[in-house]
């Protein structure tokens, strides 16, 4: 019987070609009409080390990596010994010939492929590797190779010997395994004319940017961030915007407040440590009130930590990081379509209650492929800031109003000129340290962000809304969190899902009305000290059962549904 | 149809702030000739920015008519870059102390120097840390004491005009705030320059490093006949005993501003719709990253 | 009838001599036998603004700074303007007869002094006003004056005319309020033995470095704690160690680090702005294990804020700033006294437990003069690291103890030889990012401060020790909390104060059994959020009634009582 | 009595971590050259420390059988300083790429050379970032195409060496990785040298920008007749087209460690008793703050 989803793990060495593997099989899998997720892990260095590809693809949306590997296909001997335990109980194994030794349990579920050998002969260098491993894929899921021959002659549109040569190591690749050919039999796509696309949660950070109107992008180059600013430096000029690689990440937001103060929309991406060195600046833009976007893609931390592995152990820092208290907006998308969404929402964000704004992702969001619906555009809102455009003498950059928003004057803009400072101010920016006046700011910088905590914010809930057993989490968790919830409403357990899109300002009478009900809390984490069950405590005042984990890993589905199971014993 | 303005007095650039500086300061010396230079170029207070760190000198935007951002301590170069990257329209003159300057915010002198952003640099350079009671700074002479050195400071003072030069800055001059004439023209000449001006204004605390009447005594005016296209020229006059007043260094070259606005003109224009495009499942993008 | 303590509020423009009235005033009560407490508030600029200087003088230990003021002395108009409200019913006035003009109603406690004549006449200049209103203070609280008398003789030894001109000017001011003089008699203090010292928190933080240690130590001038930096710099290389101005707060910490790694006990010190700085360095000492204190004198936040005001406002990004999840100590000594022991503790529980050490002051606790007991320093314990003096072949830097505590090589000591490193590690200190591990290796960290949280650490009480009404604090709201107890204690209430002296790790059990009778748990706190607040929440989750306000000014011991009496209510 | 041990090998400073970099790498030839610089001044490995930040050559502390501190992005001089202040016995030397030192590490670098602290810094100089896998770096040319300047980049490259003669270093030297047995005498000279020596190495990376035959082409020895004294000459010659490799400055003055050795030795012995008593509320000290 086909399967309506299968997961394939590629591993081996860092370099040897296992992530071009992976990435022609994604984009082929998309190309073919597969909806697909994958899930990476590699080492921090540039050269050597153990690097791991895996491709879930289906006919239906797929929300998580997938736990249990249908396929494993090993590149070297390490890829065997570090991953034959992921192996589902029927799971089968393809290897290369020459480097791998497999036990005799697994031999017949096991079959070598001349990856090395193949490669040379019909490509002449091993380059070709990667496509005797994906041919060989493409049988044992009875895959057509169509789209990937496709690919390849789009690559390769000028070099028809390259295209050939690689089009037949593919097909000498579905020989090897012949006799698993089938095995793992994918059930055929749905057909449908729906729009999709194929992308990276970074990606989808890159476009929300533009699309939302991003005119400067000050960056510093990090993993896992990096790439987005490598996106927008090839792509923002086209737009008329433009890029500026900083001499540190204290520099990129620094010139991202100069542009945003001059009315560009403006934004930075950076991770853990770059966060860190931003600190003292994103508690500068909440008090001279400066629109500003910081993307954090979090990887495993403290300190340089685990540079390519994730984690959400910046949560506390965006909330509370930088001396003093400045308000801020922290967002986390939930899923690759939505970090293109709360982009969207973390400059309009920005705009309009002229705060800095972090946006919360992570390593396995930022990098990992998904083929998610293709957002569309028209939806799209772009707001503006409140500019003092036509105000008559001095203006009021600091004006006391209701909602606490106040006119900011542009440069170019006559009236408008005002000293934006760091300083406790009165309503023109003048310096003033009266306690009554830093009382009176405090109470409109912070007021501003009122509308986010009470119902301006778009969160996200699956399963049931009031339900017996509530997980609460943020950001990359919810895909199998979203899939653990339909095991266990097909359990039979009244059980349901809040995500917080917005987490600061938190939205605490909403988890409150979404917990009324709950005889348990369950918070699932990827960090040490379990950051968002403290924030849930501290600010709802209910008993939580925190669930951290800090193992640079994604949760699977079933991690979650163990949880929950564990929960109503 | 509105008549012409007429030309700009410094008074016109005088806010209703009155500076906050001790009786005396430097400073004020500065601010007067920074009015002046402003009214020589007859600026728009609508298109100008002052951008400053944290230090007594750093307050000096809120002392003028036009627009101004007080930023960090240390941070007013990446600042002021991104205020002209954004509007390229604008003219953008950072100022702060040496201590602001040099000690936290040295880092960002070479890249905004090599880069050639158009912003011009004015640090009032009083040699010593006002605004937090007089401790040493990077340009304290060695052997000076003060809170943080009771016992002499132990260090060399850093010769920010050689750095400037080393660091590629395209202008780079010196001048005082008790020759305000002379200073005030250098102000127009940096403003006017296209690129990267900075200049190190000799601004005496009175409170603190109160050198006013040593440093008239050492100050000379470059020689005529110094070539100040001429870097190591520049750069040996920079190390000379004394205090040179003048420019010591300057060169054209194109600005950050400009390399952008030529690099979006090349660049094929595109947009939002196009680039979700690129990424279509099916249609299906070519394998590897996206590339220009 | 004499009263066993006063209150005197000097005040007037920055610059006129109000600081330094106030600091002979309090230099000649603790000369005199008097227990003492001060507060100012300044302006951030170097010239010019409001400025006040308050002195409480008594018999008895001193507590807080106190509320009504007993006897004002105004330099200026806007001193009359700014402090009369704040004048005791029968608070009598002092001024400066040429400056200022006093409404009728209170002429008949109000007298004129001739500042400025009287100090040009007999000194010469104004420079000797401030002698002036010092004897017309000395006059009306009826203070003999010989210590102040001694006092000058000392600081102008070899300028016989100009003491003598001095203690003229403290004559004739004296003779001024003549009519006043006795009015707010004070009682004359209890003769005693006991060695008593007088200094500001900063100072006793100071010596506590030295008695704890200190080697090294790295700054950068900031206020409100620059005069740490100032005071070791003078007296540091008299014992051997020596103090580095540095060229930022992040090459402060980084040259802190340096110098510890290399086997020295070294600190620094700042205020908010360079705290959010060092937030990179300080993850990468927690993940380094590290040992190094970092002294935080909180000022009005965020951003540049209100540098010449006191808050409570880093507490949060003390405990979880930087990204990840490193470990930390947080200490929050709660008084002049308290500053000299906590930073004994901050170096013992930085070396012990190989952690960065952040002690919290305030600008309020850091710059106030108190009279108090003499540190018994036979007391002072010194704590050492635990090194690898003895290890045979490699040393393993981070071995998996028990304790979590590994030994440290320090270079010089053979065999000890390791690379500290920022990056997930094994035992040996060798890159490792496996799931594993860096489980493990949080772990083992974070095991450290066990023992911390759980009865280790020092705590304070005061009064009822499982009170109905709870009071917890932390830090410089000690000393008005400790007189309302009393007070409320003299109402006849159950109630009693919790201060938490370390608040991270936050010691949960304790709180627990402290509040478990509560009917009510105040926090007052000085911030706007109300951190403290939040953390008792989210880390004790029991409910709490939160009293945050953030005007820059220090709590007094009526504003404490009335909460706790709203709080029976 | 123990013998005197035999003078060291370069293979007793190598540890059993296997380098990480890609083959080809110029870092090993650097690496190469540490160890017989090591051997030929026969360090103890117990006293010395090998500093890094952040970055491929950054790694490199691992791989030496010396005490080491992989620090964060851009940090090793400030902590390099820390080390040599608490223990002036030992020798310490700051290792790290072009972007750790130059980027976000520019700040720290004045102030190291102009305090003279006794640190040798060795800069793996690729002109690119390497572990963040190919972005352009502080000393990349200008038009080059890097990730993150795919239209060519804009700015002009810093002059490191121009940069460390400005800041007062008082040994400024260019090496290169293919050029092992010059590196190796440069840096025995460098930690031979009392004070601030800095090293500029070109160390190509294969992987992101190989530019080792090109960089061959271009290298030229400093001439023989180049005074090392002269500060103007050495900025001159840092300057001129290629890459002068050898000593282009060189200056002895005191070390930071020194001047504190001898504030320490020049200050009368206290203690905290003392200390303590001079805050006695009863004796009192005199009025205001404690001065020297
Ligand atoms: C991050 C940070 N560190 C320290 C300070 C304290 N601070 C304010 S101004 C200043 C130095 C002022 O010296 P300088 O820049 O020379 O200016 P000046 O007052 O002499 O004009 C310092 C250290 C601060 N505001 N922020
Ligand atoms: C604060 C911070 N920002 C950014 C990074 C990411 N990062 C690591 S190494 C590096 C640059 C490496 O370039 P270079 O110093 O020249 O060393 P190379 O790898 O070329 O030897 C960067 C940007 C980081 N680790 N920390
Ligand atoms: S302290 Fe010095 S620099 Fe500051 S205002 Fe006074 S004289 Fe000027
Ligand atoms: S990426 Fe470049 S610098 Fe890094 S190890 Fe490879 S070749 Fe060397
Ligand atoms: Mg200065
Ligand atoms: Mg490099």
């Amino acid at each position: 019987m086909a399967r309506e989803s299968v997961v394939i793990r590629l591993a081996g060495e860092s370099g040897e070609g296992v992530i071009s593997s992976g990435d022609i099989l994604t984009q082929a899998a998309a190309r073919g009409g597969y909806w697909t997720q994958t899930f990476r892990t590699y080492p921090a260095e540039i050269r050597g080390g153990p690097c791991m590809y895996q491709v879930r693809m289906g006919k239906d949306r797929i929300y998580s990596h997938g736990k249990e590997v249908d396929l494993l296909v090993c590149f070297n001997q390490e890829a065997w010994d570090l991953h034959w335990d992921s192996l589902a109980a029927d799971g089968v194994i393809l290897y290369d010939e020459t480097a791998v030794a497999i036990p005799a349990e697994f031999q017949d579920r096991a079959r070598p492929v001349r990856m090395e050998k193949l490669a040379k002969e019909i490509g002449g260098s091993s380059r070709a590797k990667n496509m005797v491993a994906v041919g060989a894929v493409c049988g044992v899921i009875a895959f057509d190779t169509t789209p990937i021959e496709e690919l390849v002659m789009r690559r390769y549109a000028h070099k028809a010997g390259v295209a050939d040569a690689n089009i037949a190591a593919l097909q000498a690749g579905k020989d090897e395994s012949a006799d698993l050919n089938g095995s793992k039999e994918i059930t055929p796509p749905v057909e449908t004319e729906e729009d999709r696309v194929l992308m990276s949660g970074n990606q989808a950070i890159a476009l929300g940017a533009v699309a939302a109107g991003l005119d400067y992008f000050g960056g510093y180059p990090i993993t896992p961030a990096s790439d987005i600013l490598e996106w927008l430096s090839a792509k923002l000029p086209a737009t008329g915007g433009i890029t500026v690689q900083c001499e540190d990440e204290i520099a990129s937001l620094a010139s991202v407040i100069g542009a945003s103060y001059a009315g560009a929309k403006a934004a930075t991406a950076t991770s853990g440590p770059g966060l860190s060195l931003m600190s003292e600046l994103i508690g500068y833009a909440g008090m001279a009130e400066i629109p500003c976007v910081i993307i954090d893609a979090q990887r495993g931390g403290p300190s340089t930590g685990l540079p390519t592995k994730t984690e959400q152990s910046d949560l506390q820092h965006a909330l509370y990081g930088g001396h003093g208290e400045a308000p801020r907006v922290v967002i986390a998308p939930v899923s690759v379509e939505d970090c293109f969404w709360a982009t969207v929402d973390a400059f309009n964000y920005a705009e309009r209650f002229q705060v800095p704004v972090i946006l919360l992702t992570d390593q396995g969001l930022g990098t990992r492929m998904e083929v998610i619906s293709k957002p569309d555009l028209s939806k799209v809102e772009q707001w503006q800031r409140k500019t003092a455009v036509d105000v008559e003498g001095q203006a009021k950059r600091y004006e006391l109003t209701d909602d606490g928003i106040s006119p900011m004057g542009l440069p170019g803009q006559p009236n408008g000129q005002y000293v934006a400072t760091g300083i406790e101010h009165d309503e023109y920016g003048h310096p003033d340290y009266t306690p009554e006046m830093h009382t009176t700011m405090q109470h409109k910088r912070w007021r501003k962000l009122d509308p986010l905590a009470n119902g301006a914010a778009r969160h996200e809930y699956y399963g049931n809304t009031q339900p017996d057993i509530a997980v609460i989490g943020f950001g990359s968790t919810y895909g199998p969190v979203r899939e653990a919830v339909d095991m266990a409403l097909a359990d039979g357990l009244s059980v349901g899902a809040f995500y917080p899109r917005v987490l600061g300002p938190f939205p605490v009478e909403t988890v409150r009305e979404f917990t009324a009900k709950a005889s348990r809390v369950i918070v699932p984490e990827i960090n040490f000290t379990g950051q968002l069950a403290r924030l849930v405590r501290g600010e709802v005042g209910i008993t939580v059962d925190s669930q951290a984990k800090c193992d640079g890993l994604p949760f699977t589905a079933e991690d979650i549904h163990e949880m929950i199971t564990e929960a109503v014993r | 149809m509105t008549t012409a303005p007429a030309q700009r007095k410094p008074s016109d650039y005088k806010s209703d702030l009155k500076p906050i500086w001790c009786p005396g300061c430097g400073d004020f010396g500065v601010l007067a000739s920074l009015y002046r230079a402003f009214a020589e170029l007859d600026l728009d207070p609508t298109n100008t920015v002052v951008v400053s760190g944290i230090g007594c000198s750093s307050r000096l935007p809120g002392f003028v008519t036009t627009y101004g951002v007080h930023t960090l301590h240390g941070r007013p170069l990446p600042v002021a870059m991104g205020v002209k990257l954004a509007n390229p329209e604008l003219t953008v003159i950072a100022v702060g102390g040496d201590g602001d300057g040099f000690a936290i915010g040295a880092g960002h002198f070479p890249h905004a120097a090599r880069r050639n952003i158009d912003v011009t640099y004015l640090v009032m350079d009083n040699e010593i840390y006002g605004l937090t009671k007089g401790q040493a700074s990077p340009t304290s002479l060695t052997d000076q004491k003060a809170p943080t050195t009771p016992w002499g400071n132990l260090e060399t003072p850093l010769n920010t005009l050689a750095f400037a030069i080393a660091s590629n800055a395209s202008f780079v001059a010196r001048g005082a705030s008790f020759n305000t004439k002379a200073l005030t023209e250098l102000i127009v000449q940096a403003i006017e320059h296209k690129g990267f001006s900075y200049i190190d204004a000799l601004s005496p605390c009175v409170m603190f490093n109160n050198k006013q009447e040593a440093w008239k005594e050492l100050v000379t005016d470059v020689e005529p006949d110094h070539n100040p296209a001429d870097r190591t020229g520049a750069f040996d006059l920079a190390l000379r005993g004394g205090f040179q007043l003048g420019i010591l260094y300057r060169e054209l070259r194109p600005t950050l501003d400009d390399k952008y606005a030529a690099l979006i003109e090349r660049t094929p224009d595109s947009d939002i719709v196009a680039m979700m495009d690129s990424f279509s499942a099916r249609k299906g993008t070519a394998i590897g990253k996206p590339v220009v």
